[in-house]
């Protein structure tokens, strides 16, 4: 943020921006094209894409039949001959029917090629649980992603980082994933005008503090922020990482951290088990930073079952800022 | 003589079903129509958070298709799939229990309006994924054909799901085995805001049979009769060991398709144009004038068909919620190994 | 006059390509069987680790579909793919180089048989995914339509391979966006031990066509003429804007579907009738016939292939394996973002 | 092991003990259907059915058409109706087809529908590199549906546990996961007569040891094995446990390891990211454990890239024997 007063600051909401970063590819480069299902006259399952349609026409913004292994491969094939796609899956679960295409295809055939081609692709999966949608609807699947080489995984948290990320993506000659959470679309945020990008695999230390570390990653950072207001007026000074990219991890930033504060809190929405955050505490018990700990490494992250309907049941399935206290109180008992 | 022209004439449902059983079918259909509305009005006063796609118009395909079913027969159904439930037999306090999240519901309030499922009277539940059940209906058959049970699968879909993989995969795999399922397609012209036109290289999806080398027929969705012939044509084959068939019912969604929609991918004017095509008046004109049931009859039904719901949203809303310790629970058999 | 006739009367690509195409079509087929038989035997001698699909007996459609492509058109191939390459004008050392896992290869040794790609020749790779290819290749010919380069896409696939939901997804967006693409399936009658009869619930596979309102045409394989007439057309269509096609190739493979077969699923005297059907006899037969080569001269392209194939396994033998450290090179594009 | 000589024992290899628990089931359970590509007369890719199909014929042991997701389905669809499907994918791989029915069908369909039905279906993945198969023919991706509440998922590292897990998770109401090592298909050991089980969800020690605790799994095990016998040659004393199951996790006797030992390699072959080590690393960080750590927990996983072709390339992508002992001596330094 720069030295304008807050009233001065243009705001989108996430949706808004995420649009204005496709509205500015399509503009500038040809080869853009946008490609998911309702993303056309309906605007959008979350009207993201809106309006664009009527802007730029159905040859740029098309509407593809409910067929998702096979939309997502044309976008693979798309990208290996000339064009920039921007595919929407309508909710991330339903790229569990595009896993062939995504990994099989679009992650590895630039490295089984032996480097002669590469695999412009943007993908985007609306994402996260709090829309009363249920299980098929709710989850979280970075992780699966995140696991596979050849992809660039990103969680961008704010409406700035949302257009930015996108940018940098599109500049980005591999196949870049952006999960994208659901209840941040209505969000608003500052939003710099016209073209910038937003480093891919570089976290943002959202607030600095010295007892301990918390790394959150896309909703769970506004909890963990929130969380740190309170523990701030309890008396502990709560760092906040956004990890903003799940691959490459940003390593340095992490470890730096936590040699400094010695604790170190992973918050996460998808399944705890095998999730995000499992890696984030696996890097940091391998590196040096490892000597640095005074305590052991905690994991709030998502609860071992899929996301059911009823609303308390869902909150109560995915950490809340409650959560985070407890666990950040708890960590800060030897320290402060 | 003239009398028995005359009967020989009549549409198939009044030749083949009993009185009873065709008073019965309209229940259902003012059943589904007011749990629809029922849902609708729960939503705009927040007794439902979520989403949920309504089958107003729709009644005529999902109580007709299910005509010659028995409780031991399957279906599965689709995110737009309360009249499903409701033709298979599903008990409206619970399926409201479940819409409103309740402990009492279908799922206990873990599954919402899409997961509405009753295994005990052979509804294998509607599902999220556009397409997801096709699959799962042919290992229902699989399993009645290996098991010899003789119960046969209908297999609800939309025109929208018919462009997935999975629906030519499981199309092939019915077909090469010759299982006891029927596809069920209810085209209502649009898959979320795209049509048919733009996304289905085949003008009538019924023609998609061929390349399975099955049967395949479209009827118009909203007539009772034309739908009961042609599914229950279609599940005697089935039970016959004849294997699967595909059944197009023409239909259309007087809602949007879900609670998001602006519908600013149809007119006005299509709308109004189906809505005057009601499925439940053509159905009551039907039986009415036939002598089955008199207007005034007819209007009953309708009446008891509003009271059952009103008793159900009232049993729904004061059922418990369920509790937050037991957010994890059924993820595995109780008991099972680890 | 009676000349005339004649000329009229001769198969297809006898009318419509020059003696020199000919001549070189045939000089493919005889380096496709060559290449099999190059890697069947390096196979043997354990120059090569891993699997391999060889195409010997498939090599009209290879090369057949591919007469009327220029480099800039694309090919999306398969598990079975070396044919295709070779009909794409591919560099036979690098092939071999590939097989051997060589840094010269055309995959620098990262990708093997199974993964084969010239990009520069508008060949879009190999595929190790059955089915893998289709969407790809509708997203070539998506590009080609954007982007106005008149490029057409021939996607190669087989009868197995049309059973996946892929094949379903990839035919209709096709033919819903109208795309200037060819789907040449190479119906071998098996897909590994499966024959069509078992798992595809449709007699010809081209009959699949008509659930997506495209033309659909099944020709003798092994004939190369019958190939590049009904390619040739689908070619034009798809070049003209009119949309995609599908065209089937019935031929046949010589060798099990890889090493690991033991040929259970079909009989020898299957498998000696096609090879009486041999492709590369009757093309020569038929350049024989009609005075565009003379046996001799047939003999000669077939020796010729002979020295070309050991000269690439020679230079594939003697270039270097990559290096270890660079392992983990190419997953990214260097100098990219992060 | 018992007390009877090695001479003694029945020696199968894993694809004959797997074959062998299938054997059983069909034989025992007329519910039980062998479903797959290729696996009645061609005998399955690796030759695992072998020639069930003569035995028990097409309707019990049913070669399906090159339709994964659909095949899947099917299965799941059946063991909701009254069969027992064992579903075999011809290589794991082809699972990015089928992980809608896995993930958003058979593992979450009982908690979506309160518990009112169960999946009793096992499929089995033959995994892993080592084949000269590339990219696309030998990934490891356990950690996928490890990260999916409602399935279990297993790696037996032996023919006696190839069998006894098969065996058990026939007996299991849920959905099981087997992902059996292409590589460990012909190796062959102890396999007990008929009918058995080995309970899913308990590692196995393979080797106490007081030094340093490797935790390895599948094809991993055998090289951390072998590597602890060259260590136990220097003086170094390390406990070898084959994780098994990687959902649920065996908490308790990793754990216990630790607290003895003090230092913890993990050996996996998925990718290192979010791969299985992961969250092993994760597990011990956040527990009590922690405290007994005398050093940084090492991950030996799978190196950033597809698998490649080239034989050489192959196995440097993989943790192999001599990198097991680097990792065992540096961390064994301060401890000896
Ligand atoms: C695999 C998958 N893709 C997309 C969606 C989102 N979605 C839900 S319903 C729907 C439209 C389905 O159309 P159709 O099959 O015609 O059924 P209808 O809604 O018309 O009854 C879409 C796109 C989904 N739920 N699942
Ligand atoms: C998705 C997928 N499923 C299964 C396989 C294993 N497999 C490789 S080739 C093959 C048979 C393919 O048959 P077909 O498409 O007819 O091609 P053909 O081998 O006959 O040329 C199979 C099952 C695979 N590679 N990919
Ligand atoms: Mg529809
Ligand atoms: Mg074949």
């Amino acid at each position: 943020m720069n030295a304008m007063t807050k009233t001065e600051l243009r705001e989108l909401s996430y949706a808004e921006a995420i649009r204005e970063a496709m509205d500015i590819a399509l503009a500038s480069d040809e080869r853009v094209v946008l490609m998911g299902e309702d993303i056309g006259v309906y605007g959008g399952a979350f009207q993201v894409t809106g309006d664009l349609v009527e802007k730029y026409g159905t040859d740029r913004v098309m509407d593809t039949p409910i067929s998702e292994l096979g939309g997502a491969g044309v976008a693979v094939g798309a990208a290996l001959t000339g064009l920039k796609p921007i595919f929407e899956f309508q909710f991330s679960d339903f790229a569990a029917l595009a896993m062939e295409q995504i990994v099989n295809q679009a992650a590895k055939v630039r490295y089984m090629l032996g480097g002669s081609v590469s695999v412009p692709l943007v993908m985007r999966f609306p994402a996260g649980s709090g829309t009363g949608a249920a299980a098929q609807h709710s989850q979280s699947i970075e992780a699966w992603l995140g696991h596979v080489p050849g992809l660039k995984v990103l969680q961008p948290s704010t409406p700035e980082d949302a257009k930015g990320m996108l940018l940098a993506a599109l500049e980005d000659p591999d196949p870049v994933m952006i999960f994208e959470h659901k209840i941040l679309y209505k969000m608003k945020g500052h939003v710099p005008e016209g073209y910038y990008t937003t480093p891919i695999g570089k976290a943002a230390i959202r607030r600095p503090g010295k007892d301990l570390t918390i790394v959150a990653t896309s909703m769970m950072v506004h909890k963990a922020m929130a969380a740190a207001e309170t523990l701030a007026a309890e008396g502990i000074d709560a760092e906040v990482i956004d990890l903003r990219t799940v691959r490459p991890m940003d390593r340095e930033t992490v470890l730096a951290s936590v040699r400094k504060t010695g604790r170190l809190v992973c918050v996460y929405e998808g399944v705890k088990t095998l999730g995000v955050g499992a890696e984030v505490s696996a890097m940091v018990a391998e590196s040096d930073a490892f000597d640095f700990l005074d305590a052991p490494i905690v994991r709030l992250g998502g609860a071992e079952c899929p996301i059911p309907y009823n609303p308390e049941l869902e909150k109560a399935v995915v950490p809340q800022v409650p959560d985070i206290l407890d666990a950040a109180r708890n960590l800060a008992k030897g320290r402060i | 003589m003239a009398d028995t022209l005359v009967e020989t004439n009549a549409p198939y449902a009044i030749r083949t079903y009993s009185p009873e059983q065709l008073k019965d079918a309209l229940r259902k259909m003012f059943l589904i129509r007011k749990f629809e509305e029922g849902a609708e009005d729960s939503y705009m006063r927040g007794l439902i958070h979520g989403t949920m796609h309504l089958s107003i118009g729709q009644e005529a395909s999902a109580v007709g298709s299910c005509m010659s079913l028995t409780d031991a027969d399957k279906i599965t159904s689709t995110h737009r799939g309360h009249g499903h439930c409701v033709a298979k037999n599903a008990d409206l306090g619970k399926m409201f229990a479940e819409f409103f999240g309740k402990e009492t519901g279908y799922c206990k309030g873990r599954g919402g309006s899409m997961h509405i499922a009753d295994p005990s009277k052979g509804n294998l539940g509607a599902n999220g994924i556009v397409g997801g059940g096709l699959p799962i209906a042919v290992g229902a058959a699989l399993s009645a054909k290996r098991l010899g049970t003789g119960a046969v699968t209908i297999c609800f879909f939309g025109d929208g799901a018919n462009n997935e993989g999975a629906f030519h995969e499981s199309l092939n795999m019915a077909a090469v085995w010759k299982l006891p399922v029927v596809f069920v397609c209810e085209n209502n012209k649009y898959g979320m805001s795209t049509s048919t036109a733009r996304s289905t290289a085949v003008k009538n999806i019924a023609e998609r049979a061929a390349a399975y080398s099955m049967p395949g027929v479209t009827v118009d969705g909203n007539d009772f009769s034309a739908v009961t012939e042609a599914v229950d044509a279609a599940v005697a084959r089935a039970r016959a060991g004849e294997g699967p068939s595909l059944v197009e019912n023409l239909t259309y969604r007087w809602r949007g398709h879900s609670k998001s929609d602006r519908n600013r991918y149809r007119t006005k004017e299509e709308i109004s144009e189906w809505m005057e095509r009601d499925p439940i008046v053509a159905m009551s004109n039907l039986l009415v004038a036939h002598k089955i049931l008199s207007e005034a009859e007819v209007a009953g039904l309708e009446e008891q068909a509003t009271q059952v719901i009103k008793d159900a949203i009232e049993f729904a809303a004061a059922s418990p919620d369920p509790r937050i310790e037991d957010a994890t629970r059924d993820v595995y058999t109780e008991g099972a190994a680890a």
